[in-house]
């Protein structure tokens, strides 16, 4: 089963098959209308951080509210960038790697993070998040300390028979592309995880683990297995961006890069699949445009915060929803009903 | 010459306690009884020292008079900010993080534009260094251990003994119920708000003038101030004290035989392990 | 309702403010953009900010000047610059903003080293010609493989080599000395540097004392370092915050010999941290404004400044010399283009610097000639006054 | 036996909630546990569900040792339950929240949940299947798209209760199944759990609305965690221990 | 009329909790309210008290209207409200718990005095005046409460379920520190499940269920209504 499966309005969801669709073919069709590279630098920076946004909800929604996540993505980073420099494996493959890895360390911290709770979690995964920071300041010899790790390959040039040879260093289009599928392919997985029957199991956690282990879902299990899934997609978005920017420093991926992956969540909305991907893109390209403020622009980061948190107690993507609501003049999903 | 390597460590624990402690007193009290993470702690604490910078070294006034008023001042900026900022998200977790991180950037920002952000620091409040067989401590250091330990007696003495510092424990305890027997939660909230800000203000000029001034010198004592919070426990005024003396013990030994790097990661995994073992902390309440 | 309408005109008012104010691209034929990268917000902004200023009075300078002359034209330099906010991420945003809207080809800026690395990824492929002003001695950072990359003054390794033979000289006692550093990845290699140059001095290095960047207080590795006992201690690498704290504490505890820094740090901002009673026995790569032993040029600079901004500062002379080197290097190549600037400058043997005659090197040491070495001023805290000490010739083969 | 506890203890810090209490409950039966508030009803069905673990004794389930068993475990076994403040989830409508429920039988993988493979549809149209069942049973059809939190008090207990049964219990523990109800609710829900009964589910629940005893085979009082009466409700009724401890008072009714 | 209550509704989003309530106490009066579990007893008294706001509907309070106010204005006013379960301050000793029952009063003779009368009242409490409050027993603690609720020098008393978690001994008890303390001449608003303490210790009653008031009239009536007799007291 999957929610909105049983929704009553048909009709309705095929106008949103066509509008995400329309939504794709048109992310797709944006090189042709953005030439500057600095734009498309913006929007490939946005997809990887929506990736991080989007797995870090998919832990959030089972009640977890990790400040660890940046440091998820540095180990994924990190671990592809060394086995792609030290023992030149293909980034194809180091990628997927850098997932798991994130994923296992994810695991490993996870089974023992089940002992709290709410806040108590958040603070735990804090230490944890400082703790993988520190690990890589300690193992300098792979991966540079603070001034960073250079060298790292980008992704190799993908040659199909017939047709020209994707050369990843020629310009940003072709990394723009790898990173839109990428970022669809890890939206699809998460979205199809979160309207699975897994998902409604995280969020029934988040609501009540003490119901939800009375009809039998293992809370520990599924709150590992939702950090699991958050840091593999995180580490993902780690490598990727690794193999984009070519160049890695440990406090990219410190506090307070958590806290702004939080942020992106948060301000986006938690209630919806599409809040952190709004929140991400507003937050990231915003600031970009407004960046001729200089010493000025922190002002907007901050002043959207504000915005948001004043006027949009859900979240922008909840604004979307009060809006609606106010369209539809309350519509209830139906009445409740006599029983007898 | 071991000894006094161990002299001058338990010196430097005494001293390095006293530092984190104060800084995370008013988080603690924030902590406690507004029940909010103010991630905006530590940007507070650099409003504070900057302010008491501006009075002492731009206007000329006498150093301890700038320290009350920037005590003051942040004492009333925390009026407002718990009115304006605080207040219509109590209950609300993911909004007071939003908030109060939105707070930190901004307050950064006005700084690094105002004052701008060359280092400075303020003159030593107490000059000198102290010395005996081996062992020195710098007056600035001193009178932190000593104001520290003052306002920390001070804050639970408050408490402990006046009716607002009870007021203060009851809504800890149950703010509903504290509500039902006529406490004025809200004046409580901003007393409590003004208290922890005000510290902090403390906290920032002491540091000042021991350390430095930036606009960003907030970024790792909010860490550390965290860190000694979540160690002593949610809910524990007194646990900061602990918590403190833990933070800087590690801290101040581990170097010595961990160089580098490697220390904040013993330091951090120590924590992690206390907190796996006691999650509410020394001396938190309950999960 | 109210909050959304309120919200709806807040933002079209940015909205509009934003296209209002977009800083309009369409230049004058004749002019020569230079990317500045620097921190403004952030870490990093308490030096940069001063940087940038003096970077943005050299672009003035050259301008009154005259701007430059290539094959007959005259050009006006226009320096445009970008925050790196203190990030790695910020250094990429703002090289690529540089690089592929403002369309530089030249960019000056970028001390802290990880920006360095990271800025660098965008712009060494771009073959952008990049002006940097600090290194600290690793060789990902600055090599072979970094050809447009051009260290425009003395970095760690000459401001170590220069204080060495300035310690053997004032200091002719000490026989050994401990360093201090930050783990920040660059150990290995300035340690070994370190140690060459020591113990071909005839020092031994007593210990190192390595401090995790989160370091809040220093008293515990000070207390290690001293427990060595050593004679003189050298900060191979910091910043202002760090060896000002140290350097208190150091005297704190009871040190009395020399104590030094390598690179190039404000010594009035590490006096006002390191407070009066501190700074003493001091000495560090840095100019003191108001010796009259300062080069014309330093002296112009300060009055620029202090016409501009109030106050000058030893960062405002650093940030100035890049655009100084570079007019030379244009005028010598009559071109703009980034290859052939990094060719004509590469074939030269010396060029002129804010502080004095410098000479292109660092082949041997780096791997790649593309290190202005120029004078190394030397100035030292004694008894709480900044006391300018002298210019010393260091020059890295 | 069907449920037994054996010299069941709980200790909440030096204070016994329940204090060696021997109790048992047959397959099939109805069996009420009452007793004057804070006698220890909820600590027992904690105990018993996993969700605190005992101090000291055993509880026997068709047999097996459960004790200490985490909750998730006991709920596979077949022991379902009900809490006392209609605890639901509130951002889910009625039928997501029996849909949730369905965790056990049948269950898929998670590649087959990921990639949402035709067994899992199958499974999924089977769980549709049973929900609509158990929402026609408890007679919630009406309301199942109504969100949890917006749902009425009756009818939140009455969710509670088909949420137990997604899990296809052997037996089901409802603690104040009825409290809050009006009477033709109360008249309501006990029909319901008699329909479930008639399914063959044991049932033992906790009650302070004497009403719904008529319902039960047998009653166990017990006060201060410990067991004082156990017997027909009649019995019960009669015996002056229970109405001393009930009641507060010897000559009450 | 001490307490007057209008058509009171409230909602919590779309769910009603209570819809058109109308009561009255009387000055000097003890009436109670009977009502089962979720019934809406506890939101009465939250609502008279201002920790919850009402949809709509009107309060007085000794002919002030009274709804949109703080709790402390309310409690200023004399109505106190002892919540469910008590809620003590678990962490702080008996003499403090009682102190802050007195918050809003200066005159220090007089909170001495109460003091004082309220150990003579509860001996008990004067022995264990340096313990913590969570410590205490369930019965030790109701009569903290009832203390803490008396320091405000209460017009009204609202009580919510004081019998919750009490032995039976100590219900008995309960009645008649009910009935001093109406002697003393404060109204009591009585919420309860344990009808008998109701039934015994109210001069007037209402019955509430879902919401509603479905029944009300003076307690001996109570006794005789076939509804209550069937509802709860199992006939």
């Amino acid at each position: 089963m999957v929610a909105g499966e049983h929704a009553p309005s048909g009709g309705r969801n095929w106008i949103k098959t066509v509008a995400y669709a329309g939504l794709i073919i048109l992310l797709f069709l944006l090189p042709l209308f953005v030439d500057s590279v600095y734009y498309l630098h913006t929007f490939i920076i946005t997809l990887i951080y929506t990736i991080a946004a989007c797995s870090l909800r998919t832990i959030l929604i089972s009640g977890q509210l990790s400040i660890a996540h940046a440091a998820f993505m540095g180990l994924g980073a990190y671990v592809s960038s060394i086995f792609a420099r030290e023992l030149n494996w293909t980034p194809w493959l180091t990628i997927p790697l850098g997932g798991v890895s994130a994923m296992v360390v994810g695991v490993l911290a996870g089974y023992p993070l089940t002992r709290v709770r709410a806040i108590y979690f958040s603070m735990v995964s804090l230490f944890v998040g400082l703790a993988i920071v520190a690990l890589m300041g300690v193992f300098q010899k792979y991966t540079g300390g603070d001034i960073g790790l250079i060298g790292i390959p980008p992704l190799p040039s993908i040659t199909i028979p017939g047709l020209p040879t994707i050369n990843f260093l020629s310009s940003k289009i072709p990394y723009y592309y790898f990173f839109l599928l990428l970022t669809v392919f890890c939206l699809m997985i998460l979205h199809s995880l979160e309207n699975s029957r897994i998902g409604m199991s995280w969020k029934a956690i988040a609501q009540s683990y003490l119901v939800a282990s009375s009809v039998g879902i293992n809370e520990a299990g599924f709150r590992v297995l939702a950090l699991a899934v958050g840091c593999f997609f995180a580490g993902i978005a780690g490598a990727g961006y690794a193999h984009y920017n070519m160049v890695l420093t440990r406090s990219s991926f410190g506090f307070l890069s958590s806290v702004n992956l939080l942020i992106y969540v948060l301000v986006g909305g938690t209630g919806s699949f599409f809040g952190p991907i709004i929140g991400t893109t507003v937050l990231v390209i915003v600031p970009e445009i407004f960046r001729w403020l200089k010493t000025f622009a922190p002002f907007v980061f901050g002043g959207i915060m504000l915005l948001v948190v004043f006027f949009m107690p859900q979240g922008i993507a909840g604004l979307f929803e009060q809006v609606k609501t106010k369209f539809l003049h309350f519509q209830e999903r139906k009445k409740p009903r006599d029983v007898s | 010459m071991i000894s006094d390597v161990a002299a001058q460590t338990v010196v430097n624990v005494l001293m390095l306690s006293s530092i984190y402690i104060l800084v995370a007193l008013g988080f603690a009290l924030l902590l406690t009884v507004l029940g909010i993470l103010n991630f905006a702690h530590a940007a507070i604490y650099m409003v504070g020292g900057y302010i008491c910078y501006q009075l002492a070294v731009v206007v000329g006034i006498n150093q301890w008079a700038s320290l009350l008023i920037s005590m003051i001042a942040v004492g009333l900026l925390g009026l407002f900010l718990e009115r304006v900022f605080f207040r219509p998200f109590l209950k609300d977790m993911n909004r007071i993080v939003v908030v109060t991180l939105a707070l930190i950037i901004i307050l950064q920002a006005t700084i690094n534009v105002t004052v701008g952000s060359y280092i400075r620091r303020i003159p030593s409040f107490v000059p000198g260094v102290l010395r005996f067989s081996g062992v020195s401590v710098s007056g600035d250091r001193l009178a932190t251990f000593v104001i520290g330990g003052v306002l920390l007696l001070a804050v639970i003495l408050f408490i402990r003994k006046t009716k607002t510092g009870l007021q203060m424990l009851a809504i800890s305890q149950d703010s509903d119920g504290a509500a039902l027997q006529g406490i004025k939660t809200h004046r409580i909230f901003a007393v409590t708000t003004a208290i922890g800000c005000a510290l902090a203000a403390v906290a920032g000029s002491l540091m000042g003038a021991i350390l430095s001034l930036s606009p960003f010198m907030g970024d790792i004592m909010l860490v550390k101030a965290i860190e000694i919070v979540i160690l002593a426990g949610i809910g524990s005024i007194g646990g900061v004290l602990i918590g403190g003396l833990i933070l800087g013990a590690l801290d101040a030994t581990l170097p010595l035989f961990i160089s580098g790097s490697a220390t904040d990661l013993t330091g951090l995994c120590i924590i992690i392990i206390l907190l796996l073992i006691r999650p509410q902390g020394l001396f938190g309440r309950e999960v | 309702m109210k909050p959304r309408g309120i919200f709806a005109i807040v933002v079209c008012l940015f909205g509009a403010l934003a296209l209002l104010t977009q800083p309009c691209l369409a230049g004058e034929p004749k002019t020569l953009k230079v990317g500045g990268l620097f921190c403004l917000t952030g870490f990093g902004s308490s030096a940069e900010t001063y940087i940038a200023q003096g970077a943005k009075l050299s672009e003035e300078w050259i301008n009154e000047k005259g701007g430059l002359t290539i094959k007959g034209e005259k050009y006006k330099v226009e320096l445009v610059m970008e925050d790196m906010k203190g990030t790695a991420d910020g250094a990429v945003a703002a090289a690529t903003k540089l690089v592929y809207d403002h369309k530089v080809k030249i960019v000056i800026g970028t001390v802290v080293p990880f920006m360095v690395q990271a800025a660098g990824s965008v712009l060494e492929p771009a073959k952008v010609l990049r002006l940097v002003l600090y290194n600290c001695g690793m060789p990902s950072e600055y090599g072979p493989q970094t050809p447009y990359m051009f260290l425009t003054y003395d970095s760690t390794i000459e401001g170590m080599r220069a204080a060495l033979d300035y310690l053997k000289e004032a200091y002719p006692k000490v026989k050994n000395v401990a360093y201090i550093i930050p783990d920040d990845g660059s150990v290995p290699y300035l340690d070994k540097l370190f140690r060459e140059k020591a113990t071909s001095m005839g020092y031994e290095v007593a210990t190192v004392g390595k401090w995790a960047m989160t370091t809040q207080d220093f008293s515990p590795i000070i207390t290690k370092v001293l427990a060595s006992k050593p004679e003189a201690i050298a900060f191979a690498n910091g910043w202002p915050q760090a060896t000002g704290s140290m350097l208190k504490i150091i005297r704190d505890m009871g040190f009395k010999g020399p104590v030094f820094g390598c690179n190039y740090d404000d010594a009035y901002q590490i006096m006002e941290i390191a407070g009066k009673e501190a700074s003493t026995d001091f000495f560090i790569h840095q100019i003191d404004l108001d010796s009259p032993d300062m080069t014309p040029m330093i002296k112009e600079i300060k009055k620029r400044a202090e016409a501009k901004y109030g106050k000058a500062y030893g960062m405002h002379i650093w940030g100035f010399n890049p655009l100084y080197e570079l007019k030379q290097v244009i005028e010598a190549a009559q071109s703009t283009d980034s290859t052939v600037l990094k060719d004509t400058w590469g074939k030269m043997k010396t060029i002129d610097t804010v502080y004095g005659p410098g000479r292109m090197g660092g082949l041997k040491t780096y791997g790649i000639n593309h290190t202005v070495c120029a004078p190394c001023p030397i100035v030292a805290l004694m008894a709480g006054k900044v006391k300018w000490v002298k210019w010393v010739d260091v020059y890295s083969p | 036996m069907f449920l037994e506890t054996k010299e069941l203890t709980k200790n909440f810090g030096g204070l016994a909630a329940v204090f060696q209490l021997e109790m048992s409950v047959r397959e099939g039966e109805i069996v009420g546990l009452i007793g004057p508030n804070g006698a220890g009803k909820t600590t027992v069905f904690n105990l018993i569900t996993g969700f605190l673990r005992p101090s000291g004794g055993r509880i026997l389930f068709d047999g097996k040792d459960i004790s200490g068993k985490k909750p998730h475990l006991i709920a596979k076994m077949g022991i379902g339950r009900t809490f006392q403040l209609a605890y639901l989830f509130p951002e889910f409508t009625v039928f997501e929240n029996i849909v949730t429920s369905f965790n056990l039988y049948p269950k898929s993988s998670f590649w087959e949940a990921l990639f949402k493979t035709p067994s899992y549809r199958r499974k999924e149209l089977y769980i549709l299947e049973q929900a609509k069942e158990i929402l026609y049973l408890v007679g919630l059809e009406g309301v199942k798209n109504v969100l949890g939190r917006n749902l009425p008090h009756g009818y939140q207990k009455l969710l509670t209760m088909a949420r137990a049964l997604a899990i296809k219990p052997r037996i089901l523990l409802l603690d104040e199944p009825i409290a809050g109800m009006s009477l033709e609710e109360i008249n309501y829900a006990m029909s319901v759990i008699e329909k479930i009964r008639s399914q063959g589910v044991t049932i033992l629940l906790v009650e302070h609305n004497m009403r719904i005893m008529t319902l039960c085979d047998r009653v166990i009082v017990i006060n201060f965690g410990n067991k004082i009466a156990e017997g027909s409700m009649e019995e019960v009724r009669q015996n002056q221990e229970v109405m001393k401890a009930y009641f507060g008072r010897e000559d009450a009714a | 009329m001490l307490l007057r209550v209008k058509d009171l509704s409230v909602y919590y989003g779309k769910a009603m909790a209570l819809e058109n309530v109308s009561l009255e106490v009387a000055q000097g009066a003890v009436v109670t309210i009977i009502g089962a579990n979720g019934a809406g007893k506890s939101t009465i008294l939250k609502v008279l008290s201002g920790l919850w706001p009402s949809t709509s509907g009107e309060v007085y309070f000794d002919n002030k209207k009274i709804e949109g106010m703080e709790p402390y204005e309310i409690v200023s006013l004399g109505l106190v409200h002892i919540p469910e379960g008590r809620r003590l301050f678990p962490y702080l000793n008996v003499l403090e718990n009682l102190k802050l029952g007195a918050s809003l009063r200066k005159d220090k003779e007089g909170i001495k005095q109460d003091l004082e009368g309220v150990f003579t009242h509860f001996p008990i409490l004067r022995d264990r005046r340096k313990q913590k409050a969570g410590s205490l027993s369930g019965g030790e603690q109701m009569m903290l409460a009832i203390a803490r609720g008396l320091m405000s020098k209460p017009r009204l008393l609202l009580m919510d379920e004081p019998t919750l978690g009490l032995a039976p001994v100590m219900v008995v008890e309960l009645v008649s520190v009910i009935q001093a303390i109406n002697k003393t001449g404060v109204s009591v608003l009585l919420v309860e499940q344990n009808v008998f303490l109701a039934l015994q210790v109210a001069h007037r009653g209402y019955v509430l269920e879902v919401g509603k008031v479905i029944l009300e009239g003076n307690i001996d009536q109570f006794r005789d209504s076939d509804l209550v007799k069937r509802a709860y007291l199992g006939e």
